[in-house]
């Protein structure tokens, strides 16, 4: 390139330049961090811009406290939280086992009439483990929080 | 001066070694002979003479300075000439030439070979083994020999003072062997070098000649 | 700056010229997208829920089909090691190739995606999308698809052999190209699907050109 | 330094190797079965997902296996780069297979895992995407190392791609942390400490050890193996090289 | 008899000392797969829906890729005028070449398509069908295919574009082997699909050898 | 006794005649050394000779029968040795040699030639041309000149009554070119006929020489 550079100096340009590179690069992915990447959507974003009800999407939230029914035929009713915004969910098949209230999950399905019908539902977990004893002992000392990083959209 | 030096060479291929403790020497205006019989390693000692591969043992150096600490220098004061003639077939004779001297950055680098040539460029490559009126038949129409004409027209197209040329006549006919002997001879006229390697029928005056057939047994 | 010219021209002028490469890769592209409604049957919405993914798909088949000969016609006729014996970085040298190689190739794919959009049913609002998104992501394949044409070199089996060792590194660029593309259709910003295509383009510029120097020497030797 | 002159006489590894294979195999089988016993039978069900915990013992130091593999790979691979030790080529030949069998065992498992606690066998999430893509990488090597006839150049070619594939590893680590994934963030090895009971952090870690040993033994085999052959293909060609010439 | 078995026993053995060449093939089958739930998302009915369609253009990818270069390294090491002067018509040397290719690729491939059946979500009771159309789909691919090996021997403009016409003649083996699927997972008898394909191979049979003879002997003139 | 022969060949290649008006007769026993400078058509005769071309006019007979009539029964009786040495990277020298004895029915063809040879086969071939040590190498580890030896090596393991060779001894070293010129020696002796291109290298005893530089202006 270069032949007044002495090897040694052009080999650094080289470096320099690569180094530069890759911090640009890093700068943008990280920045599209900062946009928000989906997996799924929160209800508030359902909430805020209803999508086309062909479209099939998944929501992550919360399962609202209370909320869950089952009103027979292996049909399934419950909501969903961001803690911000709500949204009703219908199901029908096999829960996971994770699945309860309080517990992170995603559903996929379609948003129509208010109402998200979801043909799946994925359970989130946390990165808590431990025997069923301990975990009442922590509930019954009252130190217990709900990690709601699984849930986190 | 320029020097051309290698010592205690070793070099291996596929697992085997092929030579030993080779050494050699090559003065400006120099011209080193590579004889031998068929796998002693004479193509293998030009490539490591051009930094295509490493010895595994040794070092070549040019005026003291290993060829490895800077291969671009290196790169710029030489040419190979191999057994693939590097010839596009979609490109003509002259576009072919034309290439590999603007890769070489046009004949602008200062060389002891350079006085050796009137003038450098494609065209004086053509006109130096008598290609001009090929030189717009696309390189797919061209017959052994004269591609290897082409391949050979670099060397006068973009000067360099060190040439490696590995069986550089074969295909060639009568002629076009007087002329790469005019070539060679105006190179070295020039302070250039050549190293080349020959089952005969190029004689180059006051040549070293070394018989890599002798460093095969050291090698075992 | 000229040797790097000169390569490019030469490579560019070799595509059109024996208009393989070029024609080659669209005609690759627009069959195999074309193949798809045959074979999952043209129902609209099927093909409409599908249809980016599948010109994704194809795009990135197209391009890694067209790198196999990256290097190797020059390997094959030892224009590889005056190439690699030029008073330049082996790196500059690739780079140059790279550049030719997406000017003959990727560059046509992205021009003529809207076209196979019409066909796979996308809706022709997110059409800049899928533009953008391809002209991010093809340099970035040619870039990653440099080291493994460089890696294959004299290898015994060559083009599928790329295949297998490329396709897990094009997994990237295809994730965000069609994300982009469902994301624009879904009526939200592709921004960051973008800007991590972006991302992504520089790190390959950063790596590429070294990873496939070294594969290409090490071919030489 | 040499290829040739180390295959002649690699006796002081050989020594070495001799004297480590035996503790190696050892450590494996004892703390394997230790771990096996503490984790499939003495340590509790968990709190919320009961029995299915129990897959947890072989996932967890099965994926971190694929992942300390690779770091080897792309470390052997390095030193075979730069200061062209055969022997770095032969333990990254070697740490190849056992890295995609662990990361197949920890797919596998995964999945096996993931069908009673998130209600689906895969999902297209970061973590699970980059893990595959380990695999992938892992299959490639396999193949460009054989798809040479000089061993020499494959070994060469193919460290080169194992250098390319690990800027893999950091994301496969970090995947959960940068994007939502359907895949819990890490338990162990996070800030604050791990976030498993000891009861099921002792058969978790016993398992890691075990796996970490079988591979020392795994891939000290392997080498042997491999100079063997080499001995083997170098006496060949030395009979009938100079012959040849 | 005995120099066509020493071709089929010198490319199988070529294929397969060369170890990977089978392994490759199948990997790439494997992968293209799997890149499809990446390109048009993970849904499973989706999946479902278009999984025959997708695993008979992964294979047809597959095969295709893997053809590219039945006759081209003999070509390029002078191999391919010695097989063209050998005593016997070169049809049938031909025919030895590919039958050996389809023995180290397209047989293969029949065999592990269940398991990427599987993948997408295919149902079990069709693997037989799934496996029988590939069995009489893929030799007529390699035949077909082997027309547009010998057409881009040595290729200028024409015979890429001559290849690219080869392509389209897939497509009957795609649909019929397609519907074969598609027609026993909604539980009525595949038999007219597979008797159509039975009959392409057939014809194939009876003109792939003379046009692929054809072919390389222009290359060679 | 055969004959093999031309009249009235022209040759058209790129669309430009390369020679016209070339005739030859080359009876048992007989050896053709085309010369001629680059480009003059050597190659593209052999290759006419061989039936990989058909001449733009003219015709080639064997015994007076038109070889383009039966080519299949023109093949058994040939063998050709190009430029390219069709030596497979994967198989072993031996495996290479044995698969294209194979191809030729395994030498039980009965030919004039057969005479030539004390015996036929694979291990005859290799050793004609001293690569009895190199039987087991695979064709990757081969030189240039090696390989060349393995193409070569087809002539004596499958006997044929007629060799078309196009610069044989490019690459080959002298003890290599020696044993050449003994095969051609005793397979003319046992009646076979020899047409082959050099540029030299290669004496060959009372053959008939074909300059085609002297066609060409035919041509033009
Ligand atoms: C096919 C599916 C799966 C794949 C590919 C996968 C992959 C991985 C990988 C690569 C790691 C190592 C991460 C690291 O070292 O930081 C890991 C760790 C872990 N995985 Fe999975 N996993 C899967 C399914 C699951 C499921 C279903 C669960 C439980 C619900 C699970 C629980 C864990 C846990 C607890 C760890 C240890 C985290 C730590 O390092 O502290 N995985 N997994
Ligand atoms: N494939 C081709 N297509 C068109 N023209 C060709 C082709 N090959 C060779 N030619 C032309 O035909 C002429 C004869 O070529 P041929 O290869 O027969 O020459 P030759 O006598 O063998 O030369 P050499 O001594 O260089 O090998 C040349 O002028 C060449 O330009
Ligand atoms: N690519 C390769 N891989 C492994 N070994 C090789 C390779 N190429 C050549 N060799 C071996 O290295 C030795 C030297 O080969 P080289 O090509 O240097 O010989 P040469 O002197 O040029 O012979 P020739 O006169 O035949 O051209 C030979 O014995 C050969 O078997
Ligand atoms: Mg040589
Ligand atoms: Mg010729």
């Amino acid at each position: 390139m270069k032949p007044g550079l002495k090897p040694k100096h052009r080999r650094l340009v080289f470096v320099g330049i690569a180094m530069a590179l890759l911090a640009a690069a890093t700068g943008l992915i990280l920045s599209a961090m900062r946009e928000n990447i989906v997996f799924f959507y929160s209800p508030s974003d359902i909430v805020a811009k209803p999508p086309s009800p062909e479209r099939r999407i998944r929501v992550g939230g919360l399962v609202e406290t209370g909320s869950v029914e089952k009103p027979g035929g292996g049909v399934v009713r419950f909501r969903i939280t961001d803690t911000a915004m709500t949204i009703p969910v219908s199901y029908r098949g096999i829960l996971p086992d994770l699945f309860r209230e309080g517990q992170g999950v995603v559903v996929q399905g379609r948003f129509a009439n208010q109402t998200f019908a979801a043909d799946e539902v994925l359970a989130k977990h946390d990165e808590n483990y431990m025997p069923r004893e301990v975990s009442d002992a922590i509930k019954k000392s009252g130190q217990w929080k709900p990690d709601a990083k699984g849930a986190k959209p | 001066m320029s020097l051309f030096t290698g010592h205690d060479l070793i070099c291996i291929r596929g697992e085997r070694r092929v030579f030993a403790a080779v050494r050699f020497s090559l003065p400006a205006g120099g011209a080193l002979l590579l004889v031998g019989a068929n796998g002693t390693g004479k193509t293998s000692l030009l490539r490591l003479m051009a930094g295509l591969g490493r010895p595994a043992d040794g070092a070549i150096r040019w005026n003291d300075v290993d060829i490895a600490e800077d291969p671009e220098s290196h790169n710029a004061r030489l040419h190979f000439v191999g057994h693939g003639d590097a010839v596009k077939p979609a490109l003509t004779a002259r576009e072919n030439v034309a290439f590999w001297a603007a890769l070489r950055g046009g004949g602008d680098l200062p060389s002891p070979a350079e006085a050796g040539f009137a003038k450098a460029g494609p065209d004086a490559g053509l006109a130096a083994f008598a290609l001009g009126p090929l030189a717009s038949v696309p390189g797919r129409y061209l017959s052994a020999g004269q591609r290897r004409r082409v391949n050979l027209a670099r060397l006068a197209a973009a000067p360099a003072p060190l040439w490696l040329l590995d069986e550089p006549v074969s295909a060639l006919d009568s002629d076009s062997v007087a002329r790469l002997r005019n070539a060679i001879a105006r190179h070295r006229a020039g302070g250039g070098m050549v190293a080349l390697s020959s089952h005969g029928g190029l004689e180059i005056p006051d040549a070293v000649t070394l018989d890599l057939t002798d460093f095969a047994a050291a090698a075992a | 700056m000229k040797p790097f010219l000169a390569i490019v021209r030469r490579d560019v002028r070799l595509a059109f010229r024996q208009g393989t490469d070029t024609l080659m890769t669209l005609a690759f592209f627009v069959i195999a997208v074309v193949l798809f409604p045959f074979g999952v049957g043209p129902e609209p919405n099927v093909l409409a829920r599908i249809g980016g993914g599948v010109v994704w798909v194809a795009a990135l088949l197209a391009s890694m089909l067209a790198l196999e000969r990256l290097f190797q016609t020059d390997y094959e006729d030892g224009g590889l090691e005056l190439l690699a014996l030029a008073p330049m970085p082996l790196q500059i040298v690739v780079l140059a190739k790279v550049l030719a190689h997406w000017l003959a190739t990727g560059l046509p794919l992205a021009v003529v995606a809207p076209m196979l959009g019409v066909l796979m049913n996308v809706p022709p609002d997110v059409f800049p999308v899928l533009v953008a998104a391809l002209l991010l992501g093809t340099p970035t394949l040619s870039l990653i698809g440099a080291i493994g044409a460089g890696l294959i070199l004299g290898a015994r089996r060559g083009g599928v052999l790329l295949a297998l060792l490329v396709l897990p590194l094009f997994i990237p660029v295809l994730v965000f190209g069609v994300s982009a593309v469902e994301v624009a259709a879904q009526g939200f910003s592709p921004k960051a699907s973008l800007l991590i295509l972006g991302g992504l383009l520089l790190a390959a510029l950063a790596l590429g050109p070294w990873a496939a120097a070294a594969a290409i020497r090490q071919a030489l030797e | 330094m040499k290829r040739l002159d180390w295959f002649a006489n690699p006796a002081r590894f050989l020594k070495v190797a001799r004297a480590v294979q035996p503790w190696a195999a050892g450590i494996a089988l004892g703390l394997g079965a230790a771990g096996l016993y503490l984790g499939l039978v003495a340590s509790p069900p968990d709190y919320q997902q009961g029995e299915s915990v129990r897959i947890m013992y072989v996932h967890v130091p099965a994926a971190w296996m694929a992942l300390f593999c690779y770091t080897m790979l792309a470390m052997a691979s390095a030193v075979a780069l730069i200061w062209k030790h055969p022997l770095a080529d032969l333990a990254a030949k070697a740490t190849a297979p056992v890295g995609a069998a662990f990361t197949f065992l920890a797919l596998l498992t995964g999945s096996l895992w993931g069908k009673p606690m998130w209600g689906t066998w895969w999902v297209w999430d970061a973590r699970l995407t980059s893990m595959l893509v380990l695999f992938f990488l892992y299959l490639g090597y396999i193949a460009l190392n054989g798809a040479f006839d000089d061993p020499a150049r494959g070994a060469k070619a193919s460290a080169v791609l194992a250098l390319v594939g690990f800027v893999n590893v950091p994301i496969i680590k970090f995947s959960v942390d940068w994007w939502n994934t359907l895949h819990q963030p890490a338990s162990v090895l996070r800030a604050g400490g791990p976030a498993i009971h000891e009861s099921m952090l002792a058969p978790l870690v016993l398992m890691a050890l075990a796996f970490k040993a079988y591979y020392v033994w795994v891939v000290l085999i392997r080498i042997r193996a491999e100079i063997a052959a080499g001995k083997i293909r170098a006496a060949r060609l030395r009979a009938t090289g100079s012959a040849a010439l």
